[in-house]
């Protein structure tokens, strides 16, 4: 565990949260904030595809197929208990239901970078796994808002195929697919020719990145309150439940320790970057103090700090007991 | 009446290329446009995280500015954190904007 | 007076914060801040090394405008390279402002 | 007379130094600049690879105002994409524009 | 040719250029190009100026003779016929002359990463051929609108000397010609202190700013019928007749087949960095429409995409049969 | 000394300044110079903090005392200097000793690569002397001008704690401190995770940053005959004195003779990102055209481009002679 704890990029989290707290003058400027996230996506999708083109379709169709069945049911029970149990109104339970079934690059990378260190073997194909993932939930929670949602009206609503078409078409899903694909045709030489920009400083970039996700975190702890007991709860169970989940099925399908920790790390992971942009539009009666505060404020610390050794652990028992 | 109007709106800058999209159908010549943080009832927009502003500005008609504004009101206001406000502007060359 | 006025200042970047913290505390419901470089009697301000300026835009009442405009005076005009102004406009929603 | 007015201009990004040099010239006691992206006759103007513009602010005298406009008519307008406007503001010294 | 099609570049360009056309949010902050263009400049320059500091006076004066004879004449013949056949005024024509007259670092960075993925040998010094082919055509261009213009009434035109000036202390040539002599005076300690950073994640940033030309060159594209069929025919058979030349003057005094391939690339290629800056200020009359999108979108990616292959076809052509 | 002046860094410094004499529409967006501030800072922070993590306290300690003490002292000296042979007002002359007080990271950089290029081994922890320098001298500066003014009638001034709550919470010594610490908590794993991009391409980093330090001090020569020849002096007498100082305390204490010059280059040198910050609130009526042109204009080119090479002979006299 210290060494997930003790690794630069959550201290760098952990700094940033302190920054924000003391009211440091520290700030990112907005384009390296855009830069880095350019610059992430592009690195995982890339080398996600290269990967992914020493793979086969025999390894790859079941993880593909229990990763889009993951992110289909989990906003449906999120939904479900945001309604029932939350009290939250209809465009607060979508939202969250869909950040939730959304995943978080960023967590992931934390993710291979955490099996890297304990030189655990994984599936490289798991990036496409992330580039599924990332936008079916989103549409699937814009959707039950429309669905709950008695006629609003007077309101021009956007209709749900510009969504998903926006969505797909967004910076995010573009940059990741479209950087796979580049990936997987490129080949070794084209890999070799751009792996010094987008391989070997990656964990540097993710630092930075961390740094600035703590400091928006520091400023979101204080919305917290806000939230109360129950989202910070929820925040944090519900993570490890979806972990188990994923952490199971990748055993039932036979991936690799390392794999079905990734993939219960991306169940369990909630979306801050295309998630809030695309709720921000179709749902702006959302409060963002709800969903950023719990996907970037309790879920995102929690796991890369305590949940990638928890999940490690259940892993092990897993694969151990079986 | 051929009075100019200097519009401008702040709104949530997921909203730009809409807004500019509807105020030219809307009998604006042109548009400027920039980022801007700000507060206002929907709290802090300052950063990319949550979003940010952009500040619309169009150098409009009296009655396009209205017509405008009509607009604004029914489809963004009640929804989006967003405010506009116009006041009366001399130009150079009155016909650019007409 | 409920006339509302668009009152704009323009600072040095260092004193954004204090300044959106105080006129906010002086009645503004909100404000919209924007980064710009500038030339004036403190010389051009127009990088990182020797600071830039920062415009922060607020519509308020008359009443808050002069309040909030004695306070600068006092406390920063002196001091700091700074100016303010102000003028009418017209609002949407005359209730979101006050 | 000393009404004072604010002048804006809003013009091709590499513009900007001479617009900036010819207006205090003219009679500007300084001036505020920011970049703006904007959409006019000349179409749209939103990257670096066509050009962005800038929009310079400067409070002046009423007569700078018109010696300023009729200097930008003559040497730009026809050739650049370019627009300017300007409106009366209440400032809080004088002294410090004139 | 699929290795070059298949480079991690040009898929990041068309990347770019589907972006655009399905309307993706995804654009890169201004100052992320602005930085971007920075670094290539720079590494362009400083890589440049270490290997001219490796050749001799004698390796070196042939080759820029005639790089300079083809970047001042080009420039004239393109005038001519975009008067005579191409039927645009003076302002256009003389701007669509600066633009083929002057050079592509982007291309050339691209043709030399083409050489390198096919192991063929060029000379070191080509940057410097770069840095000399970019400003001179500017001039002349400007030069011909200005001797075809009968005065220009009540308007103040700068004056050239002026112009001349700005040119050569403008960004592009400054930190070309100045990285050109740093990396030359600054030996191999030097080489070796900026090298990490300077040219081993060189191809990388490539990609990033190729994916940025594409989202460009992809809105550019809807303007292509405004230059008809034309500048369409124009922007792709001239490029091949100037590589031609270059190529052939190349191998005329002596240069290795991938020296006077690359001296044909350059030829062919158009600028899209200085010159459309300069041509915004001098030649105002002179509509973006035409230069920016013949240069960006038709020159640019066929000289990538297509342009590279067949000119190495053509240059193994001349130096097998000769 | 052909070695100091001939590095890219200083070459391109020169070129910055070339740049702007000549009025190049060269500029560094806002957001790169930020970018690249931030980067400096970490990158120092981080990897004095590993080199730290393999000192000892007995090892540490004397620097420290003789570090702080040097950086709380040279500010009363310059001081007094200023007021009674400089003639300066009090908000100048606190503002003066406010910046040679403290310690310029960026010419600490150019000490380190120009040890390494000489292969000189000098002390790992040295980044921690730069992290406590670059503080305490500026609340003396500040202090010196409270104390030394009769009270401003009206003017509420900002409480000193409150000043020093900001400087320490300030990016500068936020992101130093802090990624020392973290360079000390992450071990050799962590090291080895962030060093590719941290410390690969540093020297790279800080040639970009010494072009746009060039940019600004290129127009602050012209601000040289504000200060007059007294200022002109003082930023090259008084740095010479002071590594004179710094070099032969750190003999004293047994430094190795690279630890004793990096000493003196730190008592040298003089702050120009974090002490102009917190002049510009906390002494407004001091003139930045004294504090910003001395510091930036005077001293810094002088210490990396004359400066290194001569406090490397004094340091060589030193300890051959002793
Ligand atoms: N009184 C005000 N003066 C200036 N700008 C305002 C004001 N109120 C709101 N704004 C701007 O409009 C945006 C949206 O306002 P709101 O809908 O009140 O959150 C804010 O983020 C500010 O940028
Ligand atoms: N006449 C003016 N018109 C517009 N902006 C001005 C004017 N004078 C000063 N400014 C702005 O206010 C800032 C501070 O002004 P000053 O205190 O005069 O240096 C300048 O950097 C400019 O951005
Ligand atoms: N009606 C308008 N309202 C606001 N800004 C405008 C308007 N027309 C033009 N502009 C701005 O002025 C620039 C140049 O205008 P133009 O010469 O019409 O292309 C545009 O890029 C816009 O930024
Ligand atoms: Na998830
Ligand atoms: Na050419
Ligand atoms: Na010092």
């Amino acid at each position: 565990m210290l060494t997930s704890i003790l690794s630069p990029m959550v201290l760098a989290f952990l700094l940033g949260i302190i920054a924000s707290r003391v009211k440091s003058d520290l700030k990112f400027p907005d384009s390296l904030y855009q830069s880095l996230t350019i610059y992430l996506l592009i690195a995982i999708g890339i080398k996600g595809g290269h990967k992914l083109s020493l793979a086969t379709f025999a390894e790859v169709w079941q993880p593909s197929l229990v990763a889009i069945g993951l992110c289909c049911t989990i906003p449906l029970w999120t939904y479900w208990l945001m309604r029932k149990v939350g009290k939250f109104d209809v465009p607060n339970a979508a939202a969250l239901a869909a950040h939730y079934g959304s995943v978080s690059a960023v967590t992931f990378s934390a993710a291979l970078a955490f099996h890297e260190s304990l030189h655990i073997p994984y599936e490289g194909f798991m990036p496409s796994m992330l580039a599924m993932m990332e936008i079916p939930a989103i549409l699937i929670g814009i959707s039950l808002a429309r669905i709950n949602t008695s006629s609003m009206e007077g309101v021009t609503q956007v209709p749900l195929k510009e969504v998903a078409r926006e969505l797909l078409a967004g910076k995010s899903s573009l940059l990741l697919i479209g950087f796979l694909v580049i990936g997987f045709l490129a080949g070794d030489t084209g890999w070799d020719q751009v792996s010094p920009l987008f391989d070997t400083p990656f964990k540097g970039v993710l630092t930075l990145f961390l740094l600035e996700a703590g400091l928006v975190a520091g400023r979101k702890l204080s919305d917290l309150r806000k939230g109360g007991a129950f989202l910070f709860g929820f925040g944090i169970l519900f993570p490890i439940l979806h972990a188990c989940i994923g952490i199971a099925l990748g055993h039932f399908i036979g991936l690799s320790m390392g794999g079905a920790t990734i993939l219960g790390v991306l169940a369990s992971s909630a979306s801050y970057i295309a998630a809030p942009a695309a709720c921000r539009v179709a749902l702006p009666e959302a409060n963002p103090s709800y969903y950023l505060t719990s996907a970037l404020a309790i879920t995102f610390p929690f796991n890369i700090m305590l949940g990638l050794p928890l999940y490690h652990e259940i892993a092990k028992m897993i694969y151990q007991i079986n | 009446m051929n009075n100019l109007h200097l519009l401008t709106i702040i709104a949530e800058d997921a909203l730009a290329s809409s807004i500019e999209r509807e105020i030219v159908g809307m009998g604006a010549k042109g548009y400027t446009a920039s980022s801007v943080s700000g507060k206002g009832l929907h709290g802090v927009r300052d950063n990319q995280w949550e979003g940010e502003n952009v500040k619309i500005e169009t150098i409009v008609s009296e009655d396009s500015c209205k017509r405008i504004l009509g607009h604004l009101q029914v489809k963004y206001f009640d929804r989006y954190a967003m405010i506009a406000f116009y006041h009366p502007v001399h130009v150079v060359r009155t016909t650019h904007f007409l």
